[in-house]
């Protein structure tokens, strides 16, 4: 392999720590980047809560430093307002979620799990950081661009974001995102299908990788449609061509100097065709970290291997035939509702599946209550709420009334924030001693587990009783429209709430890069775990993960073998 | 059958990276440009105002002639991987430095045609039409770029003499992008001056 | 195999003469497209086919290939319902 | 106005809210059991099955038949759902729109911030609109010399309905993507610029009720809202002469 020559020679400072080839590094710096996007997204919310908690009220303490495009004179005005509510979305999903679940450890874990020495293509992988780095250090210039950041919300709809300022940053930055993502994609597929280990069929691949796969399909065929589509729109901004702008629009009392004949509707399509799988992105990583903590938590072989594994895949096609789901009341023709109502319906089951084999794993099972499992097992019951909550919005008479409401940020904010990011956070805690050879404090995780739970809690559960309400979403006040104004009390306490979920991160922080250095030192395998990647040395070795290449002789999660004295046996040992 | 690499890396599908990745890569670009053209039929079909030119104004004869030129890169490019299959070094040089002589050629034609195709009114803002046709052939005609750029890189290696009849890989990827390519401008060609 | 290279490329060079006779014939437009895209069709599975020797590589590429032609039919047939007629 | 909310849904107003409020209770009520069903068996489980409780965990690789029972019910129940509540449902709220004759015809026309309503007038005819006659009290552009716009009436942000008699509009836009919403009538239908989409809904109770827009339109979003103000037939006449302009 290309990889051997690379030890001979001293690497530089640079070559092995900014433009690294080695896989491990790479997933390094996509998790400090995206934990630092996670953060700073986060951080956008409180503005906008305190905002929604208190309208026309001044900011405290930071107002009067905000830029003028966000808070001209420490109160936030209604343009601020949407540019802070687009950039959370784009910055949570774009350069949070997915770079940490897929960049991050997608990209350390996958080679480790199928026992390669690095990917498929190191300089790729490389470039595909980079790019992404890039893309987002363009969408954090895009507050300070003259006519601030993008405004219309993370999904951009046309005609406004081609008519409002900042979506033009916007647009270029995706560009990047999507080229960086599709190169990850593909080094991930190559390396799945090419780099395994001796005797590593598919029916051995721990569930992680499986998730990893399918992940990485769909970025691969989902992308390049919002790519196809961003660029139309960017030459609608930028060349005045006419793809998503109908004939005859009069904005501002004077018709628009636009050449006309394209649809709104368009772009709805191309935008969800891609959407829909990205969201499917986002949890499908998370869902194969619930598998590996809870098999490894439970003592035994998850239940329902290949039920989880054939649902992924299910999953990863028929999400290629559900995204108009998102647009039922937009002008839609209702034969196509019909249609999008039926096939969102039957991608509901596997998610079940998957949800049943993960508490039919309970049984029978005896159950370690460590860290990273406590994460594990409260993903179930918030995914749960997450995935019943999106029955009535995939239903068309209650997605009328639910529609663009609260009810549906509830529903997305239950799948992805106390869905993956826990499922995430769990694989920090989960991985940790593989990746610095040290564990981060028990005591600590504990409190930081306790209070997200609860404060997490705490903003997302009133979204749903303002959806019933019929509060909509992207208000800058909402106290302006009467039928809003018996909920706003909930709005204080969410605000709240978002406050001190962000104290309750420090300690994880802080825990974090503490347990990097002073951390109480682990041997190899400190959960006595069965996947390959606990068969190397922590950290691995650079370059080359292990000693030599393992061959495989059984599945991935053999635990509490009958017949067998430690209750563990591991994939590589006969 | 064709002469296989020693060099196959001990993949579990046999198949080298290099080729999978570049099929991979195709899969994505075949989603980019079935985006393009799948909105393309849509509003062609269903938009309000889209106004098509005459067919005088479009030059097809020009067009069927740039497509022949495609056509026959495309050749001269599989005839070049099958000259260094058979270690004809020299066949590899000449074919290739014709794929990238008519690659240029029809660079030199979309360069004609397209201020010609201003003077007729046809810009990428006059109408939906134009936009259209501006935004594909002009990504077609940058991935066209592209393609050069990497045989050119594959020219200058040929003849500092890297690839013999048992490593010939990048020749083959080449190959694989470059009739890609070819294989999109098929499709483009009628979709926009036949129909 | 230089045998094969030559006469696919002779049926491309006619089948390209073919769809621009076509064209030149104005036939009513339903018919017009369904030639135009078979043509077009037979001139894309013959270059896969035997100068991208699609046709002796392993399953997985044919899956790769056959998958994104699959998703960009239902993207297109999926959309024309709505803003197409 | 405000007796209208409360903590839960908004008072049902139109003739199908009964119908989708049905549908909301009882997907929430089903949702709640499946819930409450797999807390307390997952509780249970990590009760007993804790490792002070069993130290050995049971290995076996089989999935019983039964444990696919959960997702048959469920796919059972949502295809129950979808074919018998869901698509009638659907079809009568988008489909089944009243004849002209039996109902109030009438445009809404949204606009970057504002809904302005356009009557037909006595005549029942629309009055021609011409861009570029669109001013300060002329929001729709309405043509003079059209005869048809004479009697046409034109209300910003107030939309008048008598009792009893569906209501049957045509939403269209000026600019960007807006959203017709009013919880009360448990209506909501974007509003697409360049397109005219119909919908329908048949007030039955007298009173005030709010219009909001539920789509991201710009700045403005947040104060874009009007009254619907449904009257009995009389007074709705009154307020039809009291506009036309004679």
């Amino acid at each position: 392999m290309q990889t051997e020559h690379l030890e001979s020679h001293q690497e530089t400072f640079i070559r092995k720590w900014v433009f690294s080839l080695d896989h491990k590094t790479i997933g390094l710096q996509y998790m400090f980047t995206s934990l630092i996007f996670l953060l700073f997204g986060f951080s956008l919310v409180l503005l906008m809560r305190w905002q929604l908690a208190y309208p026309g009220s001044a900011l405290p303490l930071i107002g009067s430093y905000l830029p003028d495009s966000i808070a001209a004179g420490g109160v936030m005005h209604p343009a601020g307002y949407n540019a802070l509510g687009a950039m959370h979305g784009t910055i949570m999903i774009f350069l949070g979620v997915v770079p940490l679940g897929v960049g991050a450890f997608g990209n350390y874990f996958l080679p480790l799990q199928i026992g390669a020495r690095d990917m498929a293509f190191p300089r790729i992988n490389m470039m595909s950081y980079w790019i992404y780095f890039i893309g987002g250090v363009l969408m954090l210039a895009s507050f300070f661009v003259p006519g601030g950041a993008a405004q219309s919300g993370w999904t951009s709809y046309v005609p406004l974001s081609i008519l409002s300022p900042g979506q033009t940053i916007w647009l270029f930055a995706m560009t990047f995102l999507i080229t960086s993502s599709l190169l990850g994609s593909i080094n991930f597929i190559v390396t799945t299908l090419n780099l395994r280990a001796p005797g590593l069929t598919w029916s051995r691949l721990p569930l992680f990788v499986w998730a990893q796969f399918v992940t990485a399909l769909l970025l691969l065929f989902a992308f390049p449609v919002l790519q196809a589509g961003a660029i139309l729109q960017l030459l609608d901004r930028v060349a005045k061509t006419s793809f998503f702008i109908p004939s005859g629009l009069i904005v501002g009392g004077a018709p628009v100097e636009y050449a006309g004949g394209g649809s709104a509707l368009l772009w709805q399509h191309l935008f969800w065709f891609l959407a829909h799988p990205e969201v499917y992105v986002l949890l499908l990583p998370a869902m194969g970290i619930v598998a590996e903590i809870l098999a490894n938590g439970t003592r035994k072989p998850i239940f329902g291997y290949k039920e989880i594994a054939g649902s992924f895949c299910f999953i990863g096609v028929l999400s290629f035939m559900v995204w108009a789901h998102h647009m039922f009341v937009s002008g839609m023709k209702t034969s196509l509702s019909y249609l999008f109502m039926t096939t969102t319906m039957i991608i509901s089951v596997p998610s079940v599946a998957i949800i049943t084999c993960f508490l039919l794993s309970l049984k029978g099972a005896s159950i370690q209550f460590k860290l990273p499992m406590l994460f594990a097992l409260t993903f179930l019951p918030m995914f749960g709420i997450g995935g019943l909550t999106g029955l009535p919005l995939g239903f068309t008479p209650t997605d009328v009334y639910l529609h663009d409401t609260y009810y549906v940020i509830g529903h997305f904010h239950y799948v992805v924030v106390t869905g993956s990011l826990i499922a995430l956070m769990g694989g920090i805690y989960y991985w940790f001693p593989k990746m610095f050879g040290r564990k981060m404090n028990e005591f600590w995780g504990k409190i930081h587990f306790w209070t997200t739970i609860v404060f997490m809690n705490g903003i997302f559960f009133p979204m749903f009783i303002q959806g019933l309400a019929g509060v909509q979403r992207r208000l800058y006040d909402p106290t302006v429209q009467a039928h809003n104004l018996v909920v706003q009390p909930t709005n204080v306490l969410m605000t709240y709430s978002a406050i001190l979920l962000m104290i309750a991160q420090i300690p994880f922080i802080v825990n974090f890069f503490v347990s990097i250095f002073k951390g109480e030192k682990t041997e190899d395998n400190p959960w006595q775990a069965t996947t390959l990647e606990w068969a190397c040395p922590s950290p691995p070795l650079p370059h080359k993960n292990f000693e030599k290449i393992p061959t495989v002789y059984k599945g991935p999660y053999e635990y509490n073998v009958p017949g067998e004295s430690s209750d563990f046996s591991p994939q590589h040992l006969p | 059958m064709i002469h296989q690499p020693e060099a196959i890396a001990e993949t579990v599908t046999g198949i080298p990276n290099g080729k999978l990745g570049m099929w991979v890569f195709l899969a994505s670009e075949v989603m980019l440009f079935g985006g393009f053209i799948s909105s393309y039929v849509v509003l062609r079909t269903g938009s309000s105002f889209f106004p098509i030119p005459a067919k005088e104004l479009l030059g097809i004869p020009l067009a069927t002639l740039n497509t022949f030129v495609l056509i026959t890169s495309s050749v001269t490019m599989v005839l070049a991987l099958d000259a260094i299959q058979k270690a004809n070094q020299k066949g590899l040089i000449r074919n290739l430095a014709i794929t990238i002589l008519l690659g240029f050629c029809f660079l030199a034609i979309k360069s004609y045609e397209y201020p010609h195709k201003w003077h007729e009114g046809i810009t990428i803002s006059s109408n939906l039409f134009g936009s259209f046709y501006f935004t594909l052939t002009g990504l077609h005609g940058l991935h066209v770029i592209g393609g050069i750029a990497f045989n050119i890189y594959i020219l200058v290696n040929a003849i500092k003499g890297c690839y013999t009849q048992d490593h010939y890989e990048r020749v083959e990827y080449a190959g694989l992008y470059w009739h890609f390519v070819d294989l999109v401008w098929i499709i483009l060609f009628p979709i926009f001056y036949l129909l | 195999m230089k045998k094969t290279y030559l006469i696919v490329f002779g049926t491309l060079a006619v089948l390209t003469l073919l769809t621009v006779g076509v064209s030149y014939l104005h036939l009513n437009r339903a018919g017009a497209i369904t030639v135009a895209l078979l043509v077009a069709g037979i001139k894309v599975s013959l270059i896969a086919a035997f100068f991208m020797h699609l046709k002796f590589e392993k399953k997985v590429i044919h899956g790769i290939f056959y998958t994104a032609l699959f998703f960009v039919l239902i993207l297109l047939f999926l959309i024309l319902p709505d803003i197409g007629f | 106005m405000n007796q209208n909310y409360g903590w839960g849904l908004p008072v049902q107003a139109s003739s199908y809210a009964g119908k989708l409020d049905g549908s909301l209770f009882l997907l929430h009520g089903v949702m709640l059991l499946i819930f409450v069903l797999w807390a307390f068996y997952m509780i249970f489980c990590l009760i007993r099955y804790r490792q002070k409780n069993s130290s050995r965990a049971l290995y076996s690789h089989r999935t019983p038949l039964s444990s696919y029972i959960p997702d048959a019910l469920m796919l059972i129940f949502e295809i129950w759902l979808i074919f018998f509540v869901g698509i009638p449902i659907w079809a009568h709220i988008r489909e089944d729109l009243p004849k002209e004759e039996t109902s109030v015809a009438l445009h809404i026309v949204a606009e970057q911030f504002a809904w302005t309503m356009h009557y037909p007038g006595l005549d029942g005819k629309f009055g021609k609109q011409n861009p570029s006659l669109i001013n300060a009290d002329n929001p729709l552009g309405l043509d003079e010399n059209d005869p048809d716009s004479l009697d046409d009436i034109v209300s910003v942000n107030e939309l008048h309905l008598p009792l009893g008699k569906p209501a049957r509009i045509l939403l269209s836009s000026k600019d960007v993507i807006h959203s017709f919403f009013v919880p009360e009538f448990r209506i909501k239908q974007d509003v697409v610029p360049g397109m005219n989409i119909p919908i329908w809904f048949e007030p039955t109770k007298i009173g005030q009720f709010e219009i909001g827009c539920a789509q991201l339109c710009g700045t403005g979003h947040y104060r874009m809202r009007g009254d619907v103000i449904v009257q009995s037939p009389e007074e709705f006449e009154n307020w039809t002469k009291s506009k036309t302009k004679s």
